[in-house]
């Protein structure tokens, strides 16, 4: 099945089956934050500990569909360790790419995290991430791929990072 | 009571969708739960409409205006006739069957339910007849009471008096949108009335699907989607008792509800007019009319009838096929259910599912159904539903059940 | 800015219906003010829906609900467009403008408004945007105050800062559907500001006239009708700014509204699918788009050019035929009106009126038109009223003469 | 014009521009009652003088277009002097005629007044009345030709006679 081999590459299996960082850390001192997916009841528990302006622990619970449990998966192994201001450049540019096709359906861009613009986003280098470009082209799994992401997102902002 | 069955390949002519193909193959559409295809009638109704003689409704003294209006409430005493309601002034027309609920909600709720009030709804009610409770519950202090399911998924009555003590209305489902189940209205009409409470039934998977006759149910209010019965999108309503509409204040205000505005208040038209604001889906209401007239000719024992039989056909290849590793959610006894068939596949989320088989051409729903309390009763998060309808034949059933098999293979681990 | 005008030949052709005879006469179609006829890429736009990809949005997995999904979205992105909106997310589809002032009465002013409080209309607005107050005003203690008309059926504002002193809402229509007047929105919209109040404008009798920018308004709610606009009937939808819609609480609830519901409530979803509860008018919404497109291509200043040049042949033909036996309800100032002129038949009530000129194909409305308040300031029961749009013609205008000469000499003692 | 001619009678027309029974009569002893047609504006207003049973008097006052006026006109003259009870089956019958298009829209007819049925009605005279018939080909007329018989209604009902 050619058309699907786009949205299930290899990669993105491979975090389905073993997702990375699954797990539970003690709140406070980590912040626990939840996302839902409001068309299929997704469901996305982030647990993310945070240190000077670190993100130095990061667990992830929840389920979903496989492309929203390998984002989750693949997501939580992009940021940990990095700075917020790191994990939020990745989010921006992960998130332009998600958006390239809303974004042409609004007609009206609009940066999802007031930081960073598309241009600087290009800069990033999303690494395995960018095996989940192939979503675009399903419009409704998009919402599937970007929930950790605007979950970390809201929680960073809760945690004040 | 014509034992007739449908002859699905004429009926299948007059959908024109269906001759489309999917990623190269027969388009198989097997979510008519969500909104059922349009044959061909119901569009060149519409078409007629603007291309002949379209004009506001209840306005002009004109010829087209005179026509348009009568074609709109020919299309109300349709739905009336349907639905087995004594005058077409018991129909309230609406966008869809949700503002109809909201209608009941805010109008006549809001009129009879003070702090420590009861509603009662069952675990398996679409959100549609779950919110606007919650959403009058946080307003005003009233409780939800939950009538939950037996483990053969349908209503578990047992505790029914208790529940039904004290409460002033029964919300319920004719039949789920989800499990398939259709449940016994006149039992449950006879319990909430010697409560005392009104009983409303969510229509929208019954109206399409087996003969509805208001009366024989003693309900106060139905709703209905036309969407979900061959009609076009835009348009659904309310049959409720006469006296109810007659004393239920007005919901939204505007055009054509009024008799008379002042600039210091207002006086509402007569009934079903008070609650029709604003310039209404006029050609969607004479589509609606014309899905009345290709369902009417069906006949709907007929069309129970075949939903019954490919059910039948439906619930034994899958289990065939899948055995253990397909859960379905729903009653097996086919004199309980109608075709719509809710599915967990081992160890596959229901997105994934949806979209492999999409790859086949199969459209059916990965989804939470919008009955979330349900889901969190059957434990998951989302289900894959096949929905059945008149256009769906054997064949249909076949490629459903081979393109789970691709699922099952892709993400075979 | 161009002072292109209309091709109005071609523009006919496009409108099946303009080729239909009535009484053996042709069709003079003058009463868009009241709903305007739909141009042949609106139906086939509609028609394609159903025939090539229909399926429910927002809810599928499979190819044609996605399909269906995009083409919805994208209509909302086109009306943004039109509004001068910064986002689509900031306009919500309801049934029609009625719904739309109702969602703003509904959910915003029953959030914001209190005994005491004061809401400002004015004289000639249309029942949608008067009963929704009524209703408001009864249920909260809230005053109505009315905003009067000047002579020359403009609005008064010489007492607009006392009117608007303690104001919470300014409900005010950009053009009037009676008098054809012209709104100073930007003016009003600074006073309102000025005194602490929302501005709500019905724009049902302006997008399908002239270029509207909600931003250059400085308005903060903006209700538009699709079936007005050469779009189907079942489709409107507001525009409100985006800190508003956040903070509305959600007033129709059921599916595609929430987020999350569980037994105990529920949380709503994002702006602005929180306020689309339910199956929306899917089809219609993809309808609306296509008059979108059709209305730009043309150019909302050139329809507006030929509106204005046709209104004043209008305006000089019949003031030449019938003098002082013809009173016309509106602004003679073409920059003040638009091509809506309401009229009064000396000693000939508008009914009868109406009931002649149909005779010879002409359409024309006798009515309060939902005014019942101005047409009390005007002292008459019913106005014949006329109302221009981009297909109508001198020669229409031309018929519309005789066709009152006709009448007047039917009744003529 | 000839598809007016049905519409517009001559006896029509001739109670449209001479009006019977228009005017007052001081309330109380004579009872008062207003109608409305929501669709455009018309207005019809009764002064009903009851005695024992018969209606010594009438009159109207209001406005309307030449349907409703000469039907308000046409209507006094038919029932002044009779008993309510012949009345009301004068405007039963006067209904019934009015509503045999609106009766086929629905597929379910029903006595507005709940007196007597349809074939009872039509051993009711019309004489004049009769005249009105050609409004049933114009739907939008006809609830300007009814508006005063409702009206009649409602003020017998609040009368209690
Ligand atoms: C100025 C104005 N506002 C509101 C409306 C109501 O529009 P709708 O009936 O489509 O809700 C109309 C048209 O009837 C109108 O002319
Ligand atoms: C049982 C049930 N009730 C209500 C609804 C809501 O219908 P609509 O979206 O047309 O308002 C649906 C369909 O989605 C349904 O299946």
């Amino acid at each position: 099945m050619p058309g699907l081999e786009d949205l299930y590459r290899e990669i993105i299996l491979d975090h389905y089956r073993a997702p990375r960082n699954r797990g539970e850390l003690p709140v406070p001192p980590a912040h626990r934050v939840e996302g839902f997916n409001p068309l299929c009841g997704d469901e996305v528990i982030l647990y993310l500990e945070l240190d000077d302006g670190v993100v130095t622990d990061v667990r992830t619970a929840g389920q979903g569909c496989s492309i929203s449990q390998a984002s989750t998966s693949m997501m939580s192994a992009a940021v940990k360790g990095r700075s917020v201001s790191e994990a939020r450049r990745i989010i921006d540019a992960f998130l332009a790419l998600m958006h390239t096709h809303e974004t042409h359906l609004e007609g009206t861009p609009d940066s999802a995290t007031g930081n960073g613009d598309g241009s600087a986003a290009d800069d990033v280098r999303l690494g395995d991430l960018a095996a989940l470009q192939g979503v675009v082209k399903f419009p409704v799994r998009i919402k599937c791929a970007t929930l950790a992401w605007y979950t970390l997102l809201q929680g960073f902002d809760e945690a004040g990072a | 009571m014509s034992a007739a069955t449908l002859d699905v390949a004429r009926i299948q002519a007059d959908f024109p969708i269906l001759k489309r193909q999917v990623h190269g193959k027969r388009l198989v559409y097997l979510d008519s739960a969500s909104s059922s295809q349009k044959p061909i009638q119901v569009l060149d109704a519409m078409d007629r409409v603007y291309r002949e003689s379209y004009a506001n409704v209840h306005r002009g003294v004109y010829t087209i205006a005179e026509e348009t209006t009568a074609a709109y409430e020919a299309a109300r005493g349709k739905v009336a006739k349907l639905l087995g309601a004594a005058s077409a002034k018991e129909i309230v027309f609406t966008k869809n069957i949700t503002e109809a609920i909201n209608l009941v909600a805010y109008s006549w709720a809001r009129a009879n339910l003070r702090a420590g009030d009861a509603i009662v709804v069952t675990e398996m009610e679409h959100h549609a007849n779950v919110v606007p409770w919650h959403i009058l519950a946080a307003e005003r202090g009233v409780e939800l009471r939950w009538i939950p399911l037996t483990p053969d998924y349908q209503l578990d009555t047992t505790k029914l008096d208790d529940l039904l003590d004290g409460a002033k209305l029964l919300a319920v489902t004719a039949a789920s949108n989800v499990l398939g189940t259709i449940n016994d209205l006149r039992q449950l009409a006879d319990a909430a009335h010697a409560a005392g409470a009104r009983v409303l039934v969510d229509g929208a998977q019954a109206v399409p699907h087996f003969p509805v006759d208001v009366q024989a149910w003693d309900a106060d209010f139905v709703g209905f989607t036309a969407h979900k019965m061959l009609g076009p999108s835009g348009i659904g309503g309310l049959w409720a008792r006469p006296e109810l509409l007659e004393e239920m204040p007005p919901f939204l205000g505007g055009g054509e509800m009024i008799r008379e505005v002042t600039k210091e208040g207002f006086l509402p038209n007569e009934v079903p007019w008070k609650f029709e604001a604003g310039t209404m889906p006029i050609a969607e209401a004479i589509g609606l009319g014309a899905a009345v007239d290709y369902l009417s000719a069906l006949g709907l024992d007929a069309v129970r009838a075949h939903e019954k039989s490919l059910t039948k056909y439906a619930l034994d290849r899958l289990t065939d096929r899948f055995g253990d590793r397909l859960r379905i959610d729903g009653p097996r006894d086919i004199e309980v259910r109608g075709g719509t068939i809710s599915m967990v596949l081992e160890g596959i989320h229901a997105h994934d599912v949806a979209q492999v088989v999409d790859e086949e051409g199969v459209c059916v729903r990965a989804s939470h159904h919008c009955a979330k309390p349900l889901m969190r009763v059957l434990e998951v998060p989302a289900t894959v539903r096949a929905s059945l309808y008149v256009y769906n034949d054997e064949a249909d059933v076949d490629a459903l059940v081979e393109a789970l098999s691709k699922a099952e293979q892709f993400f075979a681990i």
